[in-house]
């Protein structure tokens, strides 16, 4: 389990780990880049939320999970998706509407899923995903296991009845759950003081006796050492954490809403991408002699290989059968009874 | 066979079902300490446990979507609402999750979960307490929706519904709770999706579920003694439609009556009305009418809250019509 | 509007006052106790909650209003519609369900209303009418009034998401709103502690930024006092509080759960009996020199004679006619348009 | 008259009626500062100020709670949610408050209140972003609902739901915003509860509301290319029904297809289908069938997604059907 200490160059595996998470949110960012493309050719349709900005949120958070652990997060999905392993094909399908895609097509850009993973979606309905992770904790808690339930949402959902009533059952029954609130500032085009009467969201854990912690999200170090205390006090015994991970989204909403509407201002946005959380972490590596321009040239230019196989792959792969319209309503087994 | 209550029978499917399987659980207000806000779970902390009968707050959206959670990684939840009418919070965690899960996730995402409470109309418990949303969940892909009448099929479908592999909507009756009958002791199993004949007849087909059933019994009596042979036809299951049970019936007596408890406007009954007209229209020799409660939010005064029940009266008027003989 | 400052004997106005809550405390318990009786008798039916015990809490609240602001509150209303001036007529002859009950009969015990008296309900979803209180500052804030609109409810529904919701936008918009949580420890038969995370309710006012206090409902001065900052607070400009009024319920769940089940001892109940907001209220003015024991004797005799009169009115009042079952669903006049 | 968008017709019948009454004020997600996520409300922000457009967070029940409230004490809420998807959080407030305020009270307080936003699909929006629940909510006394087809209607129909004095739904169609036709300026008022003939026709009554107007009107352009005069009737409001027009309509064609975009169990459709055997079972010659949507949670797929749609193609074969020509 990384730990965000100094890696020292002797530690290769540390060192292999770190330049991976760099890896992993390059991946990202040109999948992300490349999903907007492909969206403006008309090849993805529907809602398409890009993750732009976030990576080392996603990355930081699921860098200290177990393949046994369980994920939920909303319909900005596509950079936690590929954070757990989901591969760049299966996601780029699924938003391409393949049958090769992770939900078979039938999800889309908000319905990702790999349930080999613990990856159980990708939910539309602001919120309405919370409770479900807090039942994924009982569920953990009820069979006396280990493992955490981890749950991404943004800041405007915790304004929701949905998180009130979720977090204060992991709080009463201490479930080993995870709450993470991605907090980019804006819900659509709602700044969230406009919505939340408290500024400082974590603080809302004290209603639900669970423990807190503010992080900077652009960092992706401090991001895996906060995400690293709370999966250790998640796991048995277990304490929930809510963890407000503040960051930006240097996209628009969805593909639909521009970079900056009237809700805020470009000067605004250009701020913010100085704190590329790519740049940030390339620059901790590089101080650290962990790579170097070349070696960082060489992933990025891996991974738009690997982006750009994706796409292919999307672009050729069939769409479902027809069939494949009144499949998957009902489980496949008649009633047992 | 032992006479036992509606309540009991249910109690004895939890029971079983929670003996046989220890993935099955049972969470919802006052489940627990309380022994059930109607009792329905009398015993089962005691033998089970607080981790297997849990007690929640006042939060039906909220416990509804840890059971969906719960599900979707293999447990079975029964999800206790202390009526359907709170559910109307919970509704969108049955609808855009429970009932969609499966399919969004291409099939890799299972929701074995039951949902069950009463509904319906008790006694004067006006407006907020007394409505029948059958109609509104049956409308939904991805639900199943059960609404058993009698204390044997309500052991028998509960158990189908806790070992069915989708999520089952459950509707139960206060007023059913305390009425009795034969129940078969263990291993009892009611398929989902059979209607069933609660008594014979040839003159018209007297369609009803839940509460009505006792109503279209009464009326089926009442008929009788004029001479006409009304057959009642028990649908237990309202999502899937037992069709062919309905057009075996109809195409026999060629006209129908029916009865449901809840509002009429696109209630359970337009629908199956629409599956005769359309499945069976030569074989009716009248229109089908419905009897159903008055379209009101319930009034508290007990005497206006008769009225706005569907009660045998209305069902005797209603077929006697079909019949032309009003 | 009255303070709790000890009331000198000269000061005769405030004297009134003081005795006439008591006896507003006395009509209450007195009613309670009469339509328990005529529950067991048949001539209530459906639920009927009581509200026998958090005498003090009503009365003490509502003493601090204007005829001119709005009360919404739970389906244990029969004590604020009182207390808010419904004469014992009216709500006994709702609870019979007559024509002549404020609500004509066709709310019950559940739905007292009274809108001459800005006595809005009479609600039985729990949290439901939480918003509805919300919305109601919103139209005083709208309209630029400086009335207040004050919300009952009790300790559970504050794990509810419709509590959350209100409060956040209460707190965004600085609505003229009172939030009274009558903690009475149990919400039917589960105890505050296994519903909560937090014990202390009061404190979520931190997650909406809003004033808080927590009072012992029990004690009429208390509640007059912390009622009275509160409306002070709320009158523009407008700050929203959220009271937790610390009390207990004397009597079961309502009239079908034994006075105490499962969930609390007999022994429990009778410590808190012991410290009846009645005789509590009635020592101070004792103390005071503001009534005596053939004062209060009086006060009790006059009050039974009103319950009394009141049961008989409804009793022999008339049931609403056949014809009031299609009446009040839609608005008479048909659509303007 | 001049020739606008359903979008723009519907933010003319907001400003109209905003500028008419000041108790009128509209609240919802991004109605402000974004201008709309559908921008229907651009530029209110700035006509008439954040007190009377007023952003709310993410909070269905609570904001439409809010509305209720404030519609209580005499204001004239506008409730917009960004799709009916996400109303299902708010539906306890609209049904066990809006719904029943009236009536609990016993008439001494009202509701006057609008909720109104998209209903149904639009493009590739999967499963949790594609419903269509006006049967639901057609379902509650108390409620009025309303699905305008074209930008005209929408207009009327919404300035009539503003004056309205009851809890009115109003359901538009994101896929309807763009669609363009004439609208007259000014007052123009639509009433609530009178369907209207889109297209006149002899040998069968297309009826249909909200999207799948315009697939009827398609259908009848192809059904004449075969000798089939189809007459299209558009229901406008859904409840209350105009039995009336569908009565006379039906009277004189004998032969009816009801076209709804949601799903069919309990549809808006199942009742009028109901109204029509009910009310004029002799006038039928052959059974009614109703196209809808596929009873499914909608697929991401494009061609699933169009396959599980009502089109003109299956309402022509449904058609041909009722007219025996298939
Ligand atoms: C219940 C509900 N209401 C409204 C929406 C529409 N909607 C989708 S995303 C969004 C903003 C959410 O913002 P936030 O929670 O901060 O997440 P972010 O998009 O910033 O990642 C809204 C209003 C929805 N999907 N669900
Ligand atoms: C949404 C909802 N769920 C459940 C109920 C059933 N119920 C009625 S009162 C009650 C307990 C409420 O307790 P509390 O809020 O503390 O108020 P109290 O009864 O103690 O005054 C419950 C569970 C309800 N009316 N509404
Ligand atoms: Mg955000
Ligand atoms: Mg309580």
């Amino acid at each position: 389990m990384a730990s965000p200490k100094t890696a020292r160059k002797t530690d290769t595996k540390l060192a292999d780990k770190y330049r991976f998470y760099l890896r992993q949110m390059l991946l990202i960012r040109r999948f992300e880049e490349k999903a907007g493309e492909a969206y403006s050719l008309g090849k993805i349709g529907g809602f398409c939320h890009l993750y732009i900005g976030q990576e080392a949120v996603g990355v930081g958070c699921l860098s200290q999970l177990r393949p046994d652990d369980y994920i939920t997060t909303t319909y900005r999905d596509h950079g936690q998706a590929l954070a757990r392993g989901i591969t760049a094909r299966a996601v780029m399908a699924e938003l391409f509407g393949k049958a090769a895609g992770c939900s078979k097509g039938k999800g889309g850009s908000m319905h990702l899923f790999d349930a080999s993973l613990g990856f159980l979606g990708g939910h539309g309905i602001v919120g309405g995903h919370i409770p479900l992770s807090t039942g994924i904790g009982f569920a953990i808690k009820y069979r006396e296991r280990d493992q955490v339930s981890v749950c991404f949402f943004g800041e405007a959902a915790v304004n929701n009845g949905a998180f009130h009533e979720a977090l204060n059952m992991a709080g009463i029954w201490k479930l080993p759950c995870i709450f993470i609130c991605e907090n980019n500032r804006y819900g659509m085009g709602t700044a969230l003081d406009r919505a939340t009467a408290t500024w400082n969201i974590s603080e809302r854990a004290a209603s639900y006796d669970m423990s807190r912690e503010v992080v900077d999200g652009q960092d992706l170090g401090e991001v895996m050492a906060a995400m690293d205390r709370a999966v250790v006090r998640a796991r048995r015994p277990a304490q929930p954490t809510l963890l407000e991970i503040r960051t930006y989204r240097f996209v628009g909403h969805s593909m639909s809403d521009p970079i900056h509407g009237h809700y805020r201002t470009k000067e605004e946005v250009e701020a913010h991408r100085k704190r590329d959380p790519i740049l940030i972490w390339t620059e901790r590596l590089k101080s650290e002699g962990l790579i170097d321009d070349a070696g960082v040239e060489k992933l990025d230019v891996e991974v738009k290989a690997e982006v750009q196989d994706a796409y292919d792959f999307a672009d050729q792969s069939p769409d479902p059968e027809p069939e494949e319209l009144y499949t998957d309503v009902y489980a496949p087994a008649g009633d047992p009874a | 066979m032992p006479m036992i209550t509606y309540r009991d029978a249910l109690n004895q499917a939890l029971r079983e079902e929670m003996a046989r399987d220890p993935k099955v659980f049972l969470m919802g207000e006052e489940v627990g300490v309380y022994q059930g806000a109607y009792k329905v779970s009398r015993g089962l902390l005691e033998e089970f446990g607080p981790n297997r009968v849990v007690d929640t707050p006042i939060t039906e959206l909220g416990f509804a979507g840890v059971g969906v959670g719960a599900a979707m990684v293999g447990l079975r939840p029964i999800i206790e609402f202390m009526t359907w009418n709170f559910a109307l919070l919970a509704i969108d965690q049955i609808i855009n999750t429970a009932a969609k899960i499966r399919y969004m996730s291409g099939g890799q995402v299972g929701c074995p979960i039951v949902f069950r409470g009463p509904a319906g109309a008790a006694l004067q418990l006006g407006a907020q307490h007394s409505q029948s949303f059958e109609s509104v969940y049956a409308h939904i892909p991805g639900l199943k929706v059960i609404m058993p009448a009698t204390p044997a099929d309500a052991k028998g479908l509960l158990k189908s519904a806790i070992r069915d592999d989708n999520p089952v909507v459950f509707m139960e009756g206060e007023m059913l709770y305390n009425t009795k009958g034969e129940v078969p002791e263990g291993e009892h199993l009611v398929p989902i999706g059979k209607a069933e004949i609660k008594r014979p007849g040839e003159h018209v087909s007297l369609i009803c579920y839940s509460k009505t059933v006792a109503a279209c019994l009464k009326a089926a009596e009442l008929l009788e003694a004029e001479g006409v042979s009304a057959e009642v036809l028990d649908l237990r299951t309202i999502r899937p439609l037992d069709l062919e049970a309905l057009f075996t019936s109809v195409s026999r007596t060629h006209r129908a009556v029916v009865a449901e408890e809840g509002w009429y406007f696109a209630g359970a009954g337009a629908q199956v009305v629409d599956e005769l007209q359309k499945g069976i229209f030569d074989e009716l020799d009248a229109p089908i009418l419905r009897v159903t409660g008055a379209d009101v939010p319930m009034p508290y005064n007990k005497y206006l809250e008769k009225a706005a029940k569907a009660d045998p009266a209305k069902i005797v008027a209603a077929a006697k019509q079909v019949l032309y003989l009003a």
